[in-house]
Formats: C-alpha cells, sequence, structure tokens
C-alpha cells in the first residue's frame, strides 16, 4: 500500500497547529482584555502554562465513565471539525479530509462535542453542571438557527454544500462571500458571537453564579483536555468561517490576519457588554440575526 | 540523548514552571479579608500578570486561601473544600486571625491557628494585609513551588490522622465522608 | 430642645392612656423607651402594630442581666408615617428562661427568636422553628449569657499559639516598637488588669 | 401456498392460540408468542425473493394479497420489530395480568399491519386497517381503568379516519367501478381532477391519524404513554409507519396524475414541518419520560412526512431511511425507558435519577438512541438528516429547511433532559436496589443499537431495499454506494471516512484520559460534589430536573400559548352545550352505537346513488 506522505503529515500537524494558534489566541485574549480594563495582564503563552499545569496534576476525580469520556468527546468532536475543513487552500498537506465531508456534516459534528461534554457534565450530579447544560442548550437552539440560515442562502447562491467548491468560488477578494452574499456574513457572524460563548453569551459558564457551570465539577486531565480541546475547536471555527467567508488562505500568514481579525471581533464584543440571560439571548439570536438571515436567503430566491 | 533521571528532572523543571506561574485560587471569602482580594485581582494591582487567577470550584483550584478568621462552622467546609481540590494543592493563610486568632484570639467560635487544621504553606501576616502584601505573599509560594517546598498537600496525606485529630477536637459533630486517595 | 416633638408626646400620651403601668421615657427625639410587665408585651406590641401605626419590627435582641438575674428583651418598633422608634423593654426571670413568641405579628421575629434562643437559651413557645440556627454542634451552655466564661472556652478548645495568650503582648511589643504609650483608657480595659 | 398466506395464517392462527393456550398451559403461551412472530419473521424473508398474489373471491369482489418492493420494506419492519418487542415483552411483562389477552391482540396487531402491507385491494386493506385499529385500542386501554378515557380519544381520532378511508373507498369505487389497486391505479387519471383531489385528501386524513400529523395528533401523546412499553414500541415503531406507508402510496400512486397535488404536497410538507416543531416544543417541556418520546414520535414522523411531501429521489430516499430507522431507534428509546420503568415503577423524569451505572447496557442503548435522534455522526440518524436538509435545500424549500432545521436542533433538548433525568444525576438512595434488566430484555435493544450502528456506517445496506421500493413507487433513482452519499449538486459524504475519523481520534483521546495518571485518577460518588463546602445529607436528592428548561420556555412562551388540544377541548364544551340534547342519541352503550353505525352504513347505500351518483 502506498502511503501518502503529505496527507500523514497534515493530520499529525493540524492538530497541532490548530492548537498552538488557539492557545496563542486564547492568551493574547486575555492580554487584551486585561489591557482594555488598565491592566497589565498575562504573559501571551499563559494559557499553555495552564493546560501543562493541568496535565501536570497529581491526582485526578470522575464521577463516572460518562464523565470520564465527556472531555473525549468535546476533543474528538474538535479534531474531527478541523480534519474536514481545508486548512490552507489548495494545499496537499493541510486539505485532511475535507473532501469527505460537507457544510451540514460540519454543522451536525460540531454538535457532537457540546453533546458529549453535556453527557459528562450531567453525569457529575452538580446542580450547577445541569444548569449551565440547559442554558447551552437552550442557546444553542438560539444561534443555530441563524447560522443555518446563513449557510442555506450560500449553498443555494452557489450550488454546492462542499467547502472546497465555496473556497474554489472566492478566487479574487472582490468575489469573497463577504462581499458577494453580506447579509449571510451577517447572520452567520451573530451567531458566531453565541458560538464563541463570550460576553454577552456567555451566561453558560458564568462563574460567579453557577461556579463555571458544565466544567464545574472538572479538575485536572479532564480540565486540561476540555481546555485543548477548546482551543483547537476555536481555530476550527476560525478557519472555516474563513473558508466560508473570507476565501480562505494559501499560506499561514494570510491565514493568521484573517482569523485574527475574525477571532477579534467576538473578543472585543465580550470585553464591552454584560451578560444576556439566557431568554434574552435567544430572543437575540432570533430577532436581528434572524431577520439578516431570511434577508440573504430572500436575496438569493429573487 | 538524556537518561532517565535527567528526562525527569527537565519534565520536573517545566512542571514546576507551570504550576508557578499557573495559580487558581479558589475565592473562599471566609473572613473579612475577602475584600482585598478585588483590588488585588483589578487595574490597580493585577494579580493576573504573575498567572494568579480565581477559579470557581475546588477541583479546578491549586491555591486555597484562607481570607480571614474561621469559625467552626466555616472550617468545616475548608476543609471539606480543601479536600475536594486536586493535588499538588497548596493553601495561604492570610491576616493574623488565620496565625494566631487576631482580633478573635478570646472568641467561642472562632479557630485560632490554621495550621493546626490544614497544612498552611504560606502565612500572609497583617490586619488587614494590603494587596502588595498578598501579592508578596504569592511570590513567596511561587518560590517555595520552584524549590519543591511548597508540599502541604503531602504534609497532610502523612500526618492525616494528627490534622484529623486536631479538627475532630472542634468540630463535635463529625458527619465528614473519609478521603480517600 | 425647640424641634417639635408633637409626634413622639401624642403617642406617648397614647400609650399612657392604655397601658398605665407602663413606664415611658422620652429618650431623645423619635426615640421612645417603654418598659413594661412582661405579660403586657403581646399586648403592647399588638396594640403598637394596629393602632399606633407602628408597622416595622425593626429589631429584637435580648440583655443578660446576671447581676438581677434576669434577661432583658428588648423589641424595636418603627412607624414610617411618624418617624418614631419605640423601644419596648421587659425583664423575665433568668431561671425560668420562657416567653411567648410574637412571630404572629410579625413573621420576621421568628428568625429573632431563633437567634435569641439558641445565643440565650431563652425558650419561646408557640415558636416551632427553635432549632439549630448559626452555631452547628453546640452543646455547652448559650455563648452570650454571661455566666459562660469566653476566654477559658477558647482555652479549652481553641489551640493558642504561644505568645499569644491574651490581648496584652501586641500592644506591649507595638509600644516598644513605636514608642508610643499605651494611653489610660486602653489600659483599663487590657485583660491582664481585668483579672 | 406461499409465504404471504402463511405469515398471515401463522399470526392470526398464533394469536388465536396463544389466547387459548394462555389458559391452559401458562408456560407455553411466551413460547408460542415468541415462535409466532419468529415464524413470521422466517416467511418475510422468505418472502422477499418470491414474487407472489393469492387471489380469491368473496362475493362480487376479488381478494388480493401480493408484495411489492415497497411493501417488503415495511414488512421486514414489522417483523423485526414485532419479533424484538414479543421477545422484550416476555419478561417485561411476566408479573402482569391477562396475559392472554395481551398477546392475543400483539399478534393481531402485527398480523393486521402484515395485512395492511401485503393487501393489493382496498377491502382487505380495509379490513386489516380496522383489525389493527381495534386490537391495537384494546392494547391501550389494557392497562387500568384511567386508560379508558384516553382509549376514548384514540379511537374517535381512529374512527374519523376509518370513515374517511371509507368515504375514499367508496367514491373509488363509484369513480372507477373496481377496488383492485392495480386497476385502480391505472383507471385513476381518468376520474375528473376534483374528485382525484378529494379522494387523495380522505385518503391521507385516513392515514394522517395514524401517523399522527398535526392537527390529527392529539390522540397520540396519551396513547402511546399509557400503553405497555413492549407494546409502545410497535405502537411508535410499526404501527405508526403503516399511515406513512398509505400516505406514500397516496403521493406517488394515486396523485401522481393532476397537477393540483403539487399544492397538496405543499401544504402536506409544510403540515409536517409544523408538526415537527410544535411537537419538539411539546416534548421539551414533558416531565414523563414516555410523553416526551411520544411527543418525540409525533415530530419524527412530521420529518418523514416532509420527505415523502417534498418527493425529490433524495427526500423520498430520505424519508424510507427514516421509516426503517425511527422504527428502531424509537423502539430503542421505548425500551430503554419501559426497562427504567421495570426495574423502578415510574416514568416520572424528576423522581428517578442516576441509574447509569445500575444499568449501563439501558443507558448505552438510550445513548445510541439519542445519538441516532438527533442526527449526530456517526450513527444512523446523521445520513438520514443529511439526505432530508440536502433534499429540502435542491428543491428549493428553504424556509421549510429552516424549520426543520430548529425543530432537530431543539430536538438536542429533550433528549438531553430525557437521558439526563433518568440515567445521569445524583445517584439516590430511593434507586440504590435497582439493577439491570434481564437478558431477554436486553437483546433486542442491544441487536437494535448494532442495527443504527451500521446504519450508520454503511447506509447503502439499508438504501438498497428501499432504492428498489422507490422503483415500484414510480421510478425515482439516485446516487448512492454503501457508506457514501451523494447530493443532488454532486456533493458527497464519506461515512467510512467520518467513523474512521471519529473513531481513531476517540480512541487515541480515550486512552491518553485514562491512561495519564491512572493510579491517582479515582472514583468518587455523586454526593461528593462541589457544593461550596456543604456536605449533602444522604437522602438530599440535589439534581436539577424540575422546569429543567425553563430559560427556553421563557423564550419561546408565545408560541406554547395555542394548543391544539385545547382547541379541540373548547370546540368539545361548546358543542356538548350546544348539542345537549345528543346524550339522548349518544347513551353510553356499545350496542346503541353499533345500531347506528349500521344505520349509516345502509343510509350511505341508500342515498348512493344520489351521492355518488352509482348504484353499490
Amino acid at each position: 500500500m502506498e502511503i501518502n506522505w503529505s496527507a500523514v503529515l497534515g493530520i499529525v500537524f493540524t492538530p497541532v497547529i490548530a492548537f498552538l494558534v488557539g492557545v496563542t489566541y486564547g492568551g493574547l485574549t486575555r492580554r487584551i482584555t486585561a489591557r482594555i480594563q488598565n491592566r497589565f495582564g498575562p504573559p501571551f503563552y499563559q494559557n499553555i502554562l495552564d493546560i501543562i499545569k493541568l496535565y501536570s496534576k497529581e491526582s485526578n476525580i470522575n464521577h463516572g465513565v460518562m464523565q470520564h469520556l465527556g472531555p473525549v468527546f468535546a476533543i474528538t468532536a474538535s479534531v474531527t471539525t478541523l480534519f474536514f475543513i481545508p486548512v490552507i487552500k489548495d494545499s496537499p498537506v493541510f486539505t485532511n479530509f475535507s473532501f469527505n465531508g460537507d457544510l451540514i456534516f460540519l454543522l451536525y459534528i460540531m454538535v457532537f462535542g457540546s453533546l458529549g461534554m453535556a453527557l459528562g457534565a450531567g453525569q457529575t450530579g452538580n446542580p450547577n453542571s445541569a444548569i449551565g447544560v440547559s442554558r447551552g442548550l437552550s442557546q444553542l437552539v438560539g444561534y443555530e438557527v441563524p447560522f443555518v440560515m446563513a449557510l442555506v442562502a450560500i449553498m443555494v447562491q452557489f450550488q454546492t454544500t462542499s467547502l472546497n467548491d465555496l473556497l474554489a468560488v472566492q478566487d479574487h477578494f472582490t468575489k469573497w462571500i463577504i462581499f458577494q452574499s453580506p447579509f449571510a456574513f451577517l447572520a452567520a457572524i451573530l451567531a458566531f458571537l453565541g458560538m464563541m460563548g463570550y460576553a454577552p453569551f456567555d451566561v453558560v459558564i458564568a462563574p460567579a453564579e453557577i461556579a463555571s457551570g458544565p466544567p464545574s465539577e472538572f479538575g485536572g486531565k479532564y480540565l486540561g483536555l476540555m481546555l485543548t480541546s477548546r482551543s483547537i475547536f476555536t481555530f476550527a471555527k476560525l478557519v472555516l468561517f474563513t473558508d466560508i467567508f473570507l476565501g480562505g488562505a494559501h499560506d499561514f500568514i494570510t491565514l493568521i490576519i484573517k482569523t485574527f481579525i475574525l477571532y477579534m471581533i467576538p473578543v472585543l464584543t465580550g470585553i464591552v457588554f454584560p451578560r444576556f440571560r439566557t431568554e434574552q439571548s435567544i430572543r437575540f439570536f432570533w430577532s436581528w440575526p434572524l431577520f439578516f438571515g431570511i434577508l440573504a436567503i430572500l436575496v438569493v430566491v429573487f | 540523548m538524556f537518561n532517565d533521571k535527567e528526562a525527569s528532572k527537565i519534565v520536573d523543571i517545566i512542571k514546576n514552571f507551570a504550576r508557578k506561574h499557573s495559580l487558581w485560587v479558589v475565592a473562599y471569602g471566609t473572613g473579612c479579608g475577602a475584600i482585598e482580594l478585588p483590588p488585588t485581582m483589578t487595574s490597580r494591582y493585577d494579580a493576573e500578570r504573575f498567572g494568579i487567577r480565581g477559579s470557581a470550584t475546588p477541583r479546578q483550584a491549586d491555591v486555597l486561601l484562607i481570607t480571614g478568621y474561621l469559625s467552626v462552622k466555616t472550617l468545616k467546609r475548608v476543609i471539606r473544600t480543601y479536600e475536594q481540590m486536586q493535588e499538588p494543592k497548596y493553601v495561604i493563610g492570610f491576616g493574623s486571625c488565620t496565625i494566631n486568632g487576631g482580633m478573635y484570639w478570646d472568641s467561642y467560635n472562632t479557630i485560632k491557628a490554621l495550621d493546626r487544621y490544614l497544612p498552611v504553606d504560606v502565612y500572609i501576616n497583617g490586619c488587614m494585609p494590603r494587596p502588595e502584601a498578598v501579592i508578596s505573599g504569592f511570590i513567596k509560594l511561587q518560590q517555595l513551588i520552584s524549590e519543591g517546598k511548597a508540599d502541604g498537600a503531602k504534609r497532610y496525606r502523612e500526618n492525616l490522622e494528627w490534622y484529623r485529630e486536631n479538627q475532630r477536637k472542634v468540630i463535635k459533630n463529625w458527619r465528614m465522608p473519609e478521603y480517600n486517595w | 430642645m425647640n424641634k417639635n416633638l408633637y409626634n413622639e408626646n401624642q403617642t406617648i400620651e397614647e400609650i399612657k392612656n392604655t397601658f398605665h403601668t407602663a413606664e415611658i421615657k422620652l429618650q431623645r427625639e423619635s426615640r421612645i423607651i417603654v418598659k413594661l410587665r412582661s405579660d403586657l408585651i403581646p399586648p403592647f406590641l399588638s396594640y403598637a402594630k394596629n393602632y399606633l401605626a407602628f408597622n416595622h419590627l425593626a429589631h429584637f435582641s435580648c440583655v443578660d442581666w446576671i447581676e438581677d438575674n434576669e434577661f432583658e428583651l428588648v423589641y424595636l418598633l418603627y412607624s414610617y408615617e411618624k418617624n418614631i422608634v419605640v423601644i419596648a423593654k421587659t425583664r423575665i426571670s433568668r431561671d425560668k428562661a420562657e416567653f411567648v413568641t410574637i412571630k404572629h405579628l410579625w413573621r420576621q421575629a421568628e428568625t429573632y427568636e431563633r437567634e435569641i434562643h439558641e445565643m440565650f437559651g431563652i425558650n419561646f413557645t408557640g415558636n416551632d422553628r427553635l432549632n439549630e440556627f448559626i452555631l452547628e454542634d453546640w452543646d455547652d451552655i448559650p455563648p452570650m449569657r454571661r455566666d459562660f466564661n469566653t476566654i477559658q472556652f477558647a482555652k479549652d478548645n481553641f489551640y493558642t499559639r504561644p505568645g499569644r495568650e491574651d490581648a496584652q503582648d501586641v500592644r506591649e511589643t507595638i509600644t516598644k516598637k513605636s514608642g508610643e504609650k499605651i494611653p489610660d483608657f486602653a489600659k483599663e480595659f487590657s485583660v491582664r488588669n481585668l483579672k | 401456498m406461499n409465504s404471504i398466506a402463511y405469515i398471515l395464517l401463522i399470526t392470526f392462527a398464533g394469536a388465536g392460540i396463544t389466547f387459548i393456550v394462555h389458559h391452559l398451559i401458562k408456560p407455553l403461551r411466551d413460547i408460542i408468542a415468541i415462535t409466532v412472530a419468529a415464524s413470521g419473521l422466517y416467511f418475510v424473508i422468505q418472502s422477499l425473493t418470491e414474487k407472489t398474489k393469492i387471489v380469491f373471491g368473496i362475493a362480487d369482489f376479488n381478494i388480493i394479497w401480493g408484495n411489492t418492493p415497497y411493501s417488503n420494506l415495511f414488512a421486514v419492519l414489522i417483523a423485526v420489530l414485532g419479533f424484538l418487542t414479543i421477545l422484550y415483552a416476555r419478561d417485561f411483562m411476566a408479573e402482569k395480568e391477562r396475559l392472554g389477552y395481551f398477546y392475543m391482540n400483539l399478534l393481531f396487531v402485527i398480523g393486521g399491519m402484515y395485512g395492511i402491507v401485503y393487501s393489493q385491494d382496498l377491502i382487505s386493506l380495509f379490513f386489516f386497517w380496522e383489525v389493527m385499529t381495534w386490537s391495537s385500542f384494546l392494547l391501550v386501554i389494557y392497562c387500568c381503568k384511567e386508560a379508558q378515557p384516553i382509549g376514548l380519544k384514540y379511537f374517535v381520532f381512529s374512527a374519523i379516519g376509518a370513515y374517511s378511508l371509507l368515504i375514499a373507498i367508496v367514491m373509488i369505487y363509484a369513480q372507477t367501478g373496481n377496488l383492485e389497486l392495480s386497476n385502480i391505479l391505472q383507471n385513476f387519471g381518468n376520474i375528473s381532477e376534483v374528485n382525484q383531489i378529494v379522494i387523495a385528501v380522505l385518503l391521507l386524513t385516513g392515514f394522517g391519524v395514524k401517523s399522527a400529523i398535526m392537527p390529527l395528533h392529539v390522540w397520540a401523546p396519551d396513547s402511546y404513554s399509557i400503553s405497555p412499553s413492549p407494546f409502545t414500541a410497535l405502537f411508535s415503531g410499526a404501527l405508526s409507519k403503516m399511515g406513512i406507508f398509505g400516505i406514500g402510496m397516496v403521493l406517488f400512486k394515486f396523485a401522481s396524475h393532476s397537477g393540483y397535488f403539487s399544492y397538496v404536497k405543499i401544504i402536506l410538507a409544510w403540515l409536517g414541518g409544523i408538526t415537527a416543531l410544535l411537537a419538539t416544543f411539546y416534548a421539551i417541556f414533558q416531565t414523563d419520560a414516555k410523553k416526551l418520546l411520544a411527543y418525540s414520535s409525533i415530530g419524527q414522523l412530521g420529518y418523514i412526512i416532509i420527505g415523502l411531501a417534498v418527493g425529490t429521489p433524495l427526500s423520498i430516499a430520505a424519508a424510507l431511511f427514516l421509516v426503517i430507522l425511527h422504527g428502531a431507534f424509537k423502539a430503542m428509546l421505548f425500551m430503554s425507558v419501559g426497562a427504567v420503568y421495570f426495574r423502578t415503577g415510574t416514568t416520572d423524569m424528576n423522581s428517578v435519577t442516576g441509574l447509569i451505572r445500575k444499568m449501563p447496557l439501558s443507558f448505552v442503548t438510550m445513548l445510541f438512541g439519542i445519538i441516532t435522534v438527533s442526527g449526530v455522526p456517526p450513527l444512523g440518524g446523521f445520513a438520514a438528516k443529511w439526505m432530508l436538509y440536502e433534499s429540502l435545500i435542491q428543491s428549493k424549500h428553504y424556509f421549510l429547511v429552516i424549520v426543520v432545521f430548529a425543530a432537530s436542533t431543539a430536538a438536542f433538548l429533550y433528549l438531553y433532559k430525557l437521558i439526563f433525568s433518568l440515567f445521569l444525576g445524583q445517584e439516590e438512595v430511593e434507586w440504590s436496589h435497582v439493577k439491570e434488566v434481564p437478558l431477554l430484555m436486553l437483546i433486542p435493544m442491544l441487536i437494535l443499537s448494532a442495527f443504527v450502528l451500521v446504519a450508520g456506517i454503511f447506509p447503502g445496506l439499508v438504501l438498497d431495499p428501499i432504492s428498489h421500493a422507490m422503483q415500484y413507487l414510480g421510478n425515482y433513482g439516485f446516487k448512492y454506494e454503501t457508506s457514501v452519499l451523494f447530493n443532488e449538486w454532486g456533493n458527497k459524504i464519506n461515512m467510512q471516512t467520518v467513523i474512521n475519523v471519529i473513531g481513531a481520534v476517540f480512541l487515541i483521546a480515550g486512552l491518553f484520559v485514562t491512561f495519564k495518571g491512572l493510579k491517582k485518577t479515582r472514583y468518587v460518588t455523586t454526593k461528593d460534589i462541589h457544593t461550596s463546602g456543604e456536605i449533602p445529607e444522604e437522602n438530599e436528592n440535589l439534581t436539577y430536573a424540575v422546569d429543567f428548561y425553563k430559560p427556553f420556555e421563557r423564550a419561546i412562551a408565545p408560541a406554547l400559548k395555542a394548543s391544539i388540544d385545547k382547541i379541540y377541548t373548547a370546540i368539545g364544551n361548546n358543542l356538548e352545550q350546544a348539542f345537549d340534547f345528543l346524550r339522548y342519541v349518544y347513551t353510553g352503550n356499545g350496542q346503541t352505537y353499533a345500531m347506528y353505525v349500521v344505520l349509516f352504513l345502509s343510509l350511505l347505500i341508500l342515498f348512493a346513488e344520489l351521492i355518488f351518483g352509482i348504484k353499490l
């Protein structure tokens, strides 16, 4: 059997790069937040230290096999999502499995991790976890609807559900979908705010009210794995949005620039806003984002 | 290449570096000292630049910060919280009340020496200690961690019977779940 | 005193007319102290609430007069209309520490009564929630009674760090360091002198 | 004799024999029931390869039984589910009374369903339809006295369905002069378009009652939740599919002639969409596990109806795929909830918690079930959802796809609540005696779990018979491979890759998290949780299960205000006042009602000429 070494390289390095970029972004977020609050802030590699520390915890507890597997579900979803997204356009190394899946698959695999985590959090028996899960799932229903509307509009406009086809369409920056279908972008980016879970949509993990919600019983390696998964997932989502709306990237520098700009949208929104209650955030997602979503579809249809 | 000993040494250095620079504090505001923490964390003193961060639950935390006097009733909860934390874990006694009872030296319901009940790694003196003092206490803890001397959890495990005896003496109706490793 | 004490005087007048045995004192502006026999307290409170518009039970506490072998119960009632606090005081015997509940008048009285029960050991008949409240697993005599020796209890139960047996040492150390003198009023109250 | 005759004969005779044996030798009863179901399964598999027809005449009519690829699809579903439910019922019902009655009716239901799918003429179709309705009605009221009003509701709606079927059949006969399916299908295009529409709508109403389309669904939640669990699995898994079977026949065999049918189809599709969305919303706020599943079942049938009504090859494939899959996963879920009921005696989600460590295999079954329902890869539900979405987008039903997607995302809420309340959460002393259910109950659950896994990885295996059925329905062809699905734009999804990636990552991460610090990883009970240092008492229930989705309820409160059940009740109340005199007519005596039915039929025959223009 002939082994495709560039593909193997991609499979090995994509998660590593995603983790490093995602974790650095996380650290930078803390730094930027600190600077906006007139603080000095932690170093940019702070999140890496946190994760190493969590992995080096000597004792760990779990409440049963579902909690044990909860973070595994999460990281499976993150890495699988990443593998089915073309990270670098036309690169034989970083295309991974993106030709075998499409947007609807990505939509579903992205919730796989949340559901697994929710099951893990459920088994801990901590009421705070359950409250967090209840809030999180309710919010999920809120932001998935406008997001799907945006995706449907794009799929219909370009007559494809494949991410690679969408990338092929955007061969020049004037043809980026953000310009071709701005309403879809608006709907999707507002949904993206909810997806990232920064304020004002961070009622799920509200640390002061429900003791960080779903992960409140997770410590040590479990929390470490969760944070790892979160870093990878952040990067995966950013690449997905870049691929859909910003024409992807031919090299890493472009990718970093584009994803960083995208990433700053939820981060900067998050710093200046207080927190929505769950029903407020659902109503928010079903007002303006939904309106933009309908507009996007109507523009495509007529 | 390295041999095993050197490799494990390097791993230890990395681990201790990470532990030292990532101290998640469980915010258990037992006494009046809790009010000193907001200025410590926010823009004036900004403890986050040393990697010190609040954590919501003991499961995620590294440092148990006892901010002030401990009544017997609170002590029970604090012991529980400490036992729910994951190793390695550190305790910082904060303010004179934890050291010698402070102004509650003659109270009928307040313990006077925290290190009889929990293994304290660092004491911060003062009534109240200012945020500078708090940060200096944390830096002392960081030094101890990097030297490998912050072994409170180990001491607790090894002298569990002694600690238990002291705890049982003040907590009369002992209905605590057993601490199993 | 040139303030208008019309409300206060009228209230005192009304109380006097109804409760002839009450000792009433106008302590200062908007502070009236009423001392009553213990069996008159429930009717008085009810009267003050229903007829004099003292709707708010602001506080309810207890004082241990060990010298007289009595407990003094202190009710603070406030009227929003008149802006007056009426302080109703009564004494009950220390030997038979029992009193009637007033929780049918103010529901919050239940909590005060629980606290007084726990701290002074006074039993309020009619209050069925006199269970463990703030102190957990307390089996000594109630700690706020003056015959409870706090210092001895703390010495017996809690480990005292050497050099910290009383409050004196700290002051002396401070004075030595800073060169200040201990003021006389402080000396008077220091523990060593009390002994 | 051929297999179909064997199937019907064995099942119906077996039902009678079981009843008799119950009164003679009790232990033999279960064995006979299982044997009957198993031989039914055997002959159904036999009949797949042969294409047969049985014709015999009664009076002037020809009774024709035969199999088509389309009916084979449903027959296999019935046979497998029938066999598994009877296997499951063996232990589940062991302590109950009147088991002869139960098994007889269960076998009658199965036989009735066989009859429906094998009927090639409308007389026997109607006959078997009534057999199925009656015996299922008797099973709904099996449990207790409280079931009687619920059974009545079920029966009233079934009667509405049956009457519309009957009128449609009479009209068809009036228009075509024939009741044989093959003849009707040839001549159906010749009758006037208005009559075509009327007949189709009447037939859709009749079939729609069984498949619980809104607004004909109100009987379903109560009836599903009150009937005994083994039957509920069959009820929701297979019996509701008879409605789908009929709707499929109507939409693709009858309704393919007139142009007006596109409107009927659009209305039907939107009814399906609204059914899916509203039923999902109702399911979220249920506190009884079986009722939750009942609403969920209504919602899932909504997807199937959408798939059929949209009518592109991919959507029909999705619908039929969902038919098979829904049969499997809803049976799994009902069996799993039944297992909880078997051990705890209740299905109230507010009181049962933390069974995962006591009933691990039931938990796994439910986990597979909910993953399949939610449509998350890698299990079978994803393939179905994928085909449905792709087909909806490509057939330009843009807003319908949003509704469907909203419904299926909202489905996560109730699915999580179901598994969380029953199996996760605090482990209570109250349920410490619970243990795993007997092997005979586990086998059906695990077989179905394995099936949904295989259907997820190799959807092609299930799509093979479906594509044959679609050939029969109207020469619909679509492209698929064993584990690769294609949409109409040529995009594809490779389930084999998906499962490989997920499996590999899951394995690596799982091994890592297991073996990292294995010695120092310990299990603690669910009482040992962070509660600000407070130590929970042994019997203190800290599970957050009551009003689990209050925030969501607040968000969608306006949509929930109108309840169709309430509208019916309001209409009923007003009618009650208006038609008080009807009490003299509706005496409550069954014989009187029978007399009315006879009267109605004779009137129908008398005035048939006047109404339908023919002489019966």
